[in-house]
């Protein structure tokens, strides 16, 4: 939206001012409270919009609750000052902030699935919010408030009676929207609200949103992790972490000149689709770093012999069982899909969620068998491997993947989660294992001494680590990542990339990147293939695809990355 | 005679396992008979005089009302040809006649004729009798009872589907020691008349037997010996639905679950020397535990007070409520049951040493037997094999042993044994009660240096188990009675040598003593056959085939503003015929 | 990123290293309390005989029907409340007259050795067929699942009580008598038959999950073999949920074994037994409840301890309920 | 929805099948003689053997089986011990020669007393249970909960034949409040009916209403965390409102499933329940059925009571299916 209306907002006194705001939780079992936010203070003024940025844990989802004070008063302690159109929030009585909940102050949360009741039609939802601040209406006025809300919303009056669950993700989060819209209150408190989306869809729900604050004048607390949203929508930027204020300014400026050393790593590591591929990304330890990791020159065309082939690859699911006769027709997860990977190279697979780019990696990497299509991997048929061959595969095609928590063994530590590759495929006895063991430690940046601690003893990130050093643990010739990056905080995100490309550099190991952020991919990706409902919409370079996209599809794309 | 087939005292010990444990309520209040040491029996036969009606008026009795009988089983049959069980017996009463009957004035009991105007007339050293019946008997739909509907009764005792029944009509027409071979000489009703049976008019019967029957007044007392209309017969369904002569008839019954009785207009008191008519209805209800049935008559609560129960005993689960609290002490009736007397068998095939059983004798803790299963009020210590309640009986006690055991002495005739038993197998139903039992026999067995290995068997399963020929088991106990008051059923079949193990359990051989048996059978005259029996009795004893433990005694309750309640001396349960409500 | 944070509250559950349990248990106050009480049955049980000798008397002798003047005639205690004296602390069984506290302490040990076999061979097969079916699936669970189903329709107490007479048959010969042991082979036998479906259920739901985590995939695709992914894969993660089944399992049986003896198919005399007391005791409450509160009081001490004890277990495994 | 019950019903038919075929073999393959104990101690060799005959155990057990369903269905004609046919219409489950009438109708007879018990039980059940589930859910981690959730745990560790008779003993026989338990037909008498069952109905229900509880308290305090419950209160609306509305709501499935399972329970149970409280059902038939070696009787209650336990789960499930949108109306 443009600056000149926020400088206009500015002038009016603030519909919110929060002043050096304390949230705490009391630990578990009478535990060491834990403080979630710090002293912070902000103002924001009638239609204007402030994005409030962090990193998980950062605390700034608990700062959306505190403002509507919707924590456990037992477990939680709020203390400060909150004034929405100068009326005090903290301390105020139950009854009082009912009141103020859902009319004057609504709330957009990150999941529209779980955030809206699955047993009730969305009509009734959204009548209910507007009946509960007017006692007054009757049923049939708040139903066609309802009908009016969701039609502005885009979604046609005539679905009023059906369930969340028959909605898309998108619909959803415009019905969330105009559920928090209902009885268009001064402050809206959006909490992640696309998070959950895919790119394009994003776009859409933000524009939207976009739209409803300008009408309504309503002032935006924009909660997100993810400087890009903020950056196409906020006037103001606030940075949060460990609770506390970091840095806040005009968000131009923020992302222009970002003062403090964080904010740079955080500005710089979110990515963009006009970073210099292959460089090294700034970390917050590491705030701007001058190294390019040097590529293998591009073999100009076919190289002698391709390490991993699959031809005309389909995945069909059976459809699901209703009686035991009939059957709905299967689903097509994957419908003839062509790739190759050449040793060396990095193959980037981009989709949205449900374009089968996932399955399609996990047929190449043995664990799903495909129900058509043919599978070579260094000249041999692989399709239905032998013995020997799956052997061979089993150690040269290894797996790093997107949930860092559920990809290692909680019950496992470390070494024995690094031992089972080494004792499968390496001849080295225990000792030499061990040791192995600590040297892949070593080079995915951990020290050797976390060999015997346990995965819920480390972060994100490091799990991350350990996930890659399994990977490398038989020392393979292709690595097949899903997602590796996309559940990690963009600080770490950057660490992680830095370490992959690093590897690549050193070993010289094909990569088979799964992604759906097309920055993430045009910054550590040789050729990009992307995937549509399972088809394979387009395959060519780097360069190509970015700079003179072929189809329609792809185009969308990239539109929807800013 | 050899009998192939059980005699009552197998049933009764049946019906035993299915009325719950042994009853209870001390002598202190049990009515009469149980401490009196001679038969309640009138020796004397019943004149024509005694035999005609109306019956002695029970004081204090007035008419109406409607009386409860709780019973938690169904009876097994109704019709009275399948009829073989003392408290069926006792219900029947009601609504069915016989040739003869006990008439009962306070505790005593007297056979005389019922529909027969006597006891019965025989000659030829008793291969002949004849009954006449009476003037005015009649069926519930006012036609008169005719000596053919008295002999086609009997003849249904042969029929098929009638095994159910006593034996001895068929035995004893045919001269067949042998029941199948009876039926095999006459096949029932179907084939035909039965030759041994005369009726020269309409009201006189004349019975053929081969060989002399003293007992055949006694027999002729049983519910097969009562008259079947031939028009009315319905087979199975009679079993449900049977013919009424007696004073009330059946109205309604659903198996298992209630029959109401309700005055029979055809009955004339003035023919009936036994039984009364004093209530307008009777309503059985099956089905309810015994603990519930008795506790309702002791509360009075929902028609407990005209209550009584058809063969339910006192549960042990209230002993202590009837000693404590007088009111309730007052409801309760007791008296002998019938002619049982319960005893320890002992397989003489495995226990062949007559010294070991008389070890076993003398430490036998017949006391704290009898305790765990309520003490005294369950029954008085027994030392004969026949039970007082029999004809001519006189106390006698051959092997005098400590109540509560003597383990020295026992050991003492152990000692004189040819080789002390290694284990004795104890066989008892699996139930609280006999495994509490089982307990007492081990522990009192085992002061005496007898080991004894209790084996517990599922109720149902018990008596096939034990009377099986080939058996393992050395001891169990067993409630037996005779058919009818004489000593008859008794030696001639528990005890004769040649009969089989599911009669004679206790597998006694002793073939002087079946001489006896076969002697004293010849004999048509019943007092002096009985005489000759209790001799014979006294000759078995002294060989301690089994080891009685006791007389038992019934203890059942009757409501409060129940009148007239008494165990009737022969049938041991309470008689129905002779209640009344006090208002 | 918001994902993060639920993953860690909801994902697989961590769960603390095994040493810590005891002292997670001992810190809740409950806990503590129960897992005494749990010891103190087991040291009675343990210490029956000592005690019993201490205490002079044992569970066997009729006392009350070789001495004189401590049974009435009819085998009720002469005494109050149940014969209670300085003789006889907890006072005598009606009939037999034994001694009630010895009967109690000897009861213990006999529920305590069915219980802990029963519970033990339940969870074994649990284990065995749960982490098989889930892990392999297909077929097999579909057989699986239609199985517990007829399982558990069936009405496992009317069957044990229709059932364990004719076991006990088939299993004695009529001369010999049949050996306590024998008895209590029969229980756990029956009791077995059926106690393992639960277990065996919940753990192929886990298993089913856990087969899908990226851990075990990483593992198949390594070529780890199926042993390899069961045993170090799989069944470490599932140890919590044993521990807790085993102890909440124990309480079960015993209460079933009571029921049995209750009904009078479980153990026979003279083994003492506290669902034959009890039964003892439906026999005679109406005028003197003493001899059925001793044991009924016991059970219930026992049963709530054994539960409380699981509890503070599964709390102290499973870090969502430690609220 | 509609191939969802279809499916499910198939299912619990087919369980049904399995359970009878099992207690058929089970019964019918034990040691002791059927054919000896229907007969009774009484009968010769020709009498058994002519029992066999007509409870066709001298056929091979496949054969016998199949008339027996076929006897479910159709009904069939039987022998009596005494060779008398006995007709017993569909569903027949048999005949019982120690009761000498058709297992169904004796179960038929029985059946009234174990309903109103484990009727009653099952509401007292309910109130209590979601009573204090819903409390302690509420009161969470307060002195309320702490009580409550204590006062359950008794109830799910004391036993019915332990508090049954202490019951009796205290509120009967030495305080006189309540009447003896006792079955009176509610078509004869509404008031003796509740009044005789009103003790059975609150030790029953007490006892089993603790899983109930500790599964709602559970239950509701998962849901209560749920993002749509917050939602709700984001709206506006009060603590208890939003939890009534939409935390019931979504708790409400396991609790529906765990019904079912208790009402199958109950009926199971009654063996024990009837025996405590001296009560004639189906519980006391079956086990005297057990103890008279009355096979027919004990087959048929088995089929009984498993058919309760199938018919009260697919209940549930169908109410589950029901009360869930996203099942109801489908993906």
């Amino acid at each position: 939206m443009k600056p000149l209306e926020s400088r206009n907002a500015a002038e009016t006194e603030p519909v919110l001012s929060v002043r050096d705001l304390t949230v705490e939780f009391a630990g578990p079992r009478g535990g060491a409270p834990t403080t979630a936010v710090r002293g912070l203070s902000f103002d924001l003024a009638a239609g204007e919009v402030l994005g409030l940025v962090g990193e998980s844990g950062s605390g700034k989802s608990t700062v959306g609750l505190a403002l509507l004070s919707l924590h456990d008063p037992r477990t939680t302690r709020v203390t400060g000052s909150i004034r929405l159109a100068g009326r005090e929030l903290v301390g105020a009585a139950e009854s009082e902030l009912r009141a103020v909940r859902g009319a004057r102050a609504a709330l957009v949360f990150q999941d529209a699935l779980t955030s809206l009741s699955p047993f009730h039609g969305v009509g009734a939802q959204l009548a209910e919010a507007y009946r509960l601040h007017h006692p007054r209406a009757g049923r049939a006025e708040a139903r066609r408030r309802a009908a009016a809300m969701l039609d502005r919303v885009g979604i046609p009056a005539a679905r009023l009676r059906d369930h969340p669950h028959q909605f898309s993700g998108g619909m959803r989060q415009r019905v969330m929207i105009a559920m928090a819209l209902m009885n268009d209150p001064q402050l809206l408190v959006a909490d992640e609200p696309t998070t959950a989306l895919d790119a394009r869809v994003q776009r859409q729900v933000l524009d939207l949103l976009g739209e409803l604050q300008r009408e309504h004048g309503t002032a935006v607390l924009l909660v997100s992790h993810d400087l890009g949203v903020v950056a196409g929508t906020a006037d103001r930027t606030l940075v949060l972490r460990d609770g506390a204020e970091v840095e806040s300014a005009p968000t131009a400026e923020l992302l222009a000149a970002p003062r403090r050393p964080y904010t740079r790593a955080l500005v710089g590591a979110a990515l963009r689709l006009d970073s210099v591929p292959g460089s090294a990304l700034p970390t917050v330890d590491e705030p701007s770093p001058a190294r390019l990791f040097a590529r293998r020159p591009k073999a100009a065309g076919r190289p002698e012999r391709w390490l991993m082939e699959a031809e005309e690859l389909s995945v069909h699911f059976p459809g699901r069982r209703r009686l035991p006769a009939l059957r709905a027709e299967s689903v097509r997860a994957v419908d003839g899909v062509g790739l190759r990977i050449a040793p060396g190279e990095t193959l980037g697979l981009v989709g949205e969620s449900g374009s089968g780019k996932s399955t399609t990696s996990r047929v190449l990497a043995g664990l799903q068998r495909p129900t058509g299509g043919r599978l070579r991997y260094d000249g041999q048929d692989a399709t239905r491997p032998d013995r020997e061959l799956r052997r061979r595969l089993s150690r040269e095609v290894q797996l790093v993947f997107q949930d860092p928590y559920a990809s290692l063994n909680p019950r496992r530590t470390v070494a024995q989660t690094l031992d089972t590759p080494l004792r499968l495929h390496t001849p080295l006895d225990a000792a030499q294992r061990r040791e192995r063991a600590a040297e892949l430690l070593d080079q995915v940046g951990l020290p050797a001494a976390h060999l015997d601690r346990y995965p819920h003893e480390f972060s994100g990130g490091q799990r991350q680590r350990i996930g890659i050093a399994r990977a490398l643990a038989p020392e393979p010739r292709l690595i097949i990542a899903d997602e590796p990056v996309s559940a990690l905080d963009v600080s770490v995100q950057a660490q992680v990339l830095n370490l992959l490309m690093e590897l690549r550099e050193r070993l010289g190991v094909a990569f088979l990147f799964v992604s759906h952020d097309l920055a993430v991919v045009r910054h550590f990706c040789d050729r990009v293939a992307v995937m549509h409902r399972g088809r394979l919409v387009e395959l060519t370079d780097r360069e190509q695809l970015f700079e003179a996209p072929h189809t329609e599809y792809t185009r969308e794309l990239l539109a929807a990355r800013h | 005679m050899r009998w192939t087939r059980p005699s009552l005292a197998v049933i009764a010990a049946a019906l035993l396992t299915t009325s719950c444990s042994a009853g209870a309520g001390s002598t202190g209040h049990a009515g009469g008979a149980a401490s009196k040491d001679t038969s309640p029996l009138t020796a004397a036969l019943g004149t024509e005089k005694d035999s005609a009606g109306p019956a002695p008026a029970v004081p204090g009795a007035r008419p109406g009302g409607t009386v409860n009988v709780y019973n938690s089983v169904e009876f097994r049959h109704l019709d009275p040809q399948k009829v073989y069980a003392g408290a069926t017996y006792n219900a029947s009463l009601l609504w069915g006649r016989q040739l003869t009957q006990y008439q009962v004035v306070d505790g005593k009991a007297k056979l005389v004729g019922d529909l027969a105007t006597d006891t019965g007339t025989s000659t030829d050293e008793g291969r002949t009798w004849t009954y006449r019946l009476k003037e005015g008997v009649a069926w519930e739909d006012g036609k008169p009872i005719t000596s053919e509907d008295v002999k086609y009764g009997i003849e249904r005792t042969f029929g098929k589907g009638y095994e159910v029944g006593p034996p001895y009509w068929p035995q004893w027409l045919t001269g067949e020691p042998n029941y199948e071979a009876a039926r095999a000489k006459y096949a029932g009703p179907q084939a035909g008349g039965l030759a041994a049976i005369e009726t020269p008019d309409a009201r006189t019967l004349v019975f053929h037997f081969p060989q002399p029957q003293a007992d055949v007044p006694y027999m002729a007392a049983q519910s097969s010996s009562s008259p079947v209309r031939r028009d009315k017969d319905t087979g199975t369904e009679y079993d449900r639905l049977p013919f009424a002569t007696g004073p009330y008839r059946i109205v309604e019954h659903v198996q298992n679950t209630r029959m109401v009785l309700e005055r029979n207009p055809a009955w004339k008191a003035e023919t009936d020397p036994i039984r009364n008519q004093y209530p307008d209805r009777f309503v059985f209800t099956y089905g309810k535990e015994a603990l519930n049935g008795n506790q309702e008559i002791l509360s009075g609560r929902d028609g407990g007070a005209n209550a009584t129960t058809a063969s339910d005993e006192l549960s042990p689960e209230l002993y202590q409520v009837t000693d404590t609290d007088p009111k309730a002490g007052e409801l309760v009736v007791s008296g002998r049951r019938g002619a049982f007397v319960s005893q320890l068998v002992i397989n003489n095939e495995r226990v062949p040493d007559v010294e070991v059983r008389r070890a076993l004798n003398l430490a036998y803790p017949r006391q704290q037997a009898r305790q765990v299963q309520g003490g005294s009020r369950t029954g008085e210590l027994a030392s004969t094999l026949s039970s007082p309640a029999l004809l001519d009986w006189q106390k006698y006690d051959l092997n005098p042993a400590r109540p509560e055991g003597d383990p020295e002495a026992a050991k003492a005739a152990l000692a004189k044994a040819k080789q002390a038993p290694g284990t004795l197998s104890y066989a008892y139903r699996n139930t609280p009660d006999g495994q509490r039992v089982a307990q007492v026999l081990v522990d009192g067995f085992g002061k005496a240096g007898i080991t004894v290995v209790p084996k517990p068997i599922d109720p149902k399963a018990f008596l096939d188990e034990v009377h099986r020929a080939d058996s393992p088991y050395d001891l169990f106990e067993e409630t037996s009675s005779v058919d009818w008051p004489t000593p008859s059923t008794l030696i001639p079949f528990s005890f004769d040598g040649r009969a089989g193990s599911d009669i004679n359990s206790a597998r006694y051989r002793n073939p002087e003593v079946d001489r006896e048996i076969d002697r004293i059978n010849r004999i048509g005259e019943p007092r002096a056959k009985a005489k000759e029996l209790y001799a014979l009795e006294q000759t078995v004893m002294k060989d301690l085939p089994v080891l009685p433990l006791a007389y038992p005694t019934v203890n059942q309750l009757r409501g409060s503003n129940v009148g007239g309640a008494f165990i009737h001396p022969i049938y041991g349960a309470v008689g129905l015929t002779w209640l009344y409500l006090k208002s | 990123m918001a994902a993060l944070d639920t993953v860690a509250v909801t994902g697989p559950v961590p769960g603390p290293a095994e040493p810590s349990l005891l002292r997670r248990v001992v810190h809740d106050r409950v806990g503590a309390a129960a897992l005494a009480v749990v010891l103190l049955f087991l040291l009675l049980a343990l210490a029956a005989p000592l005690i019993a000798a201490l205490y002079g008397k044992n569970p066997v002798e009729h006392y009350g029907q070789n001495t004189p003047g401590l049974l009435s005639d009819g085998g009720v205690p002469m005494l109050p409340n149940g014969g209670i004296s300085g003789e006889f602390w907890f006072g005598l069984e009606p009939g037999l007259g034994r001694d009630v506290l010895t009967q109690l302490l000897y009861g213990i040990r006999t529920s305590l050795l069915i219980a802990f076999a029963a519970a033990g061979v339940t969870t074994a097969l649990g284990v065995l067929a749960g982490v098989a079916v889930g892990y392999l699936g297909g077929i097999a669970d579909r057989l699986f699942g239609f199985l517990a189903n007829v399982l558990l329709a069936f009405p496992t107490l009317l069957l044990l009580l229709a059932i364990s007479p004719v076991i006990q048959s088939r299993l004695v010969d009529p001369n010999a008598a049949e050996p306590d042991w024998m008895q209590f082979l029969v229980l756990v036998l029956v009791f077995s038959a059926f106690g393992w479906i639960p277990l065996a259920l919940s753990l192929r739901a886990t298993v089913r999950s856990l087969r899908e985590r990226d851990f075990v995939q990483s593992a198949r695709a390594q070529g780890a073999s199926r042993f390899h992914v069961v045993v170090r894969e799989l069944l470490p993660n599932v140890r919590s949920q044993l521990l807790v089944h085993a102890t909440m399992a124990v309480p079960a049986f015993v209460a079933s074994e009571a029921a049995l003896s209750f009904l009078g198919v479980g153990v026979t005399e003279p083994v003492p037994d506290w669902g034959r007391m009890i039964s003892r005791g439906s026999e005679v409450f109406r005028s003197d409840p003493t001899y059925l509160v001793f044991p009924g009081v016991a059970l219930l001490l026992f049963v709530l301890a054994f539960n409380l004890l699981g509890d503070a277990v599964r709390d102290a495994l499973d870090p969502r309920r430690a609220r | 929805m509609l191939t969802f019950v279809l499916r499910r019903t198939l299912q619990a038919l087919g369980v049904l099948l399995a359970v009878s075929a099992a207690a058929f073999a089970l019964f019918y393959a034990a040691p002791a003689d059927p054919a000896r104990a229907a007969c009774g101690p009484r009968c010769d060799s020709g009498q058994i053997a002519a029992v066999r005959q007509s409870m066709g155990l001298d056929q091979p057990l496949l054969t016998q089986y199949t008339e027996y369903l076929a006897g479910v269905v159709a009904g069939r004609d039987i022998n009596d011990v005494d060779g008398s046919a006995i007709h017993c219409a569909a569903p027949c489950l048999g005949y019982s020669y120690r009761l000498h009438q058709p297992v169904a109708e004796a179960l038929a007879d029985h059946l009234p007393v174990t309903l109103s018990l484990t009727a009653g039980a099952l509401a007292v059940l309910l109130v209590l249970g979601l009573g204090t589930g819903f409390v302690s859910a509420l009161r969470h981690g307060r002195r309320t909960d702490r009580l409550l959730s204590g006062f359950t745990l008794v109830g799910a560790s004391v036993q019915i034949y332990f508090l049954g008779y202490l019951a009796q003993w205290w509120l009967v026989h030495s305080t006189g409040l309540l009447p003896l338990p006792s079955y009176t037909p509610p078509t004869e008498d509404p008031a003796a009916w509740a009044g005789g069952m009103l003790l059975p109905w609150l030790v029953l229900g007490f006892v089993n209403s603790a899983v109930f509880a500790r599964l709602s308290r559970s239950q509701l305090l998962e849901t209560m965390n749920e993002e749509y419950v917050r939602t709700a209160r984001a709206k506006g609306l009060g603590r208890l409102r939003a939890h009534l509305k939409y935390t019931s709501r979504g708790a409400a499935g396991p609790l529906v499933q765990l019904l079912g399972l208790e009402a199958g329970a109950l009926l199971g149970g009654a063996v024990i329940s009837e025996t405590v409280f001296g009560l004639n059902g189906v519980g006391r038939f079956a086990a005297q059925a057990v103890s008279g070696q009355d096979l027919p009787a004990v087959v048929g209650a088995v089929l009984l009571a498993a058919c309760f336990v199938v018919l009260f789960v697919a209940l549930a499930d169908l109410a589950v299916a029901w009360l869930d949108p996203r099942i109801r109306l489908g993906r």
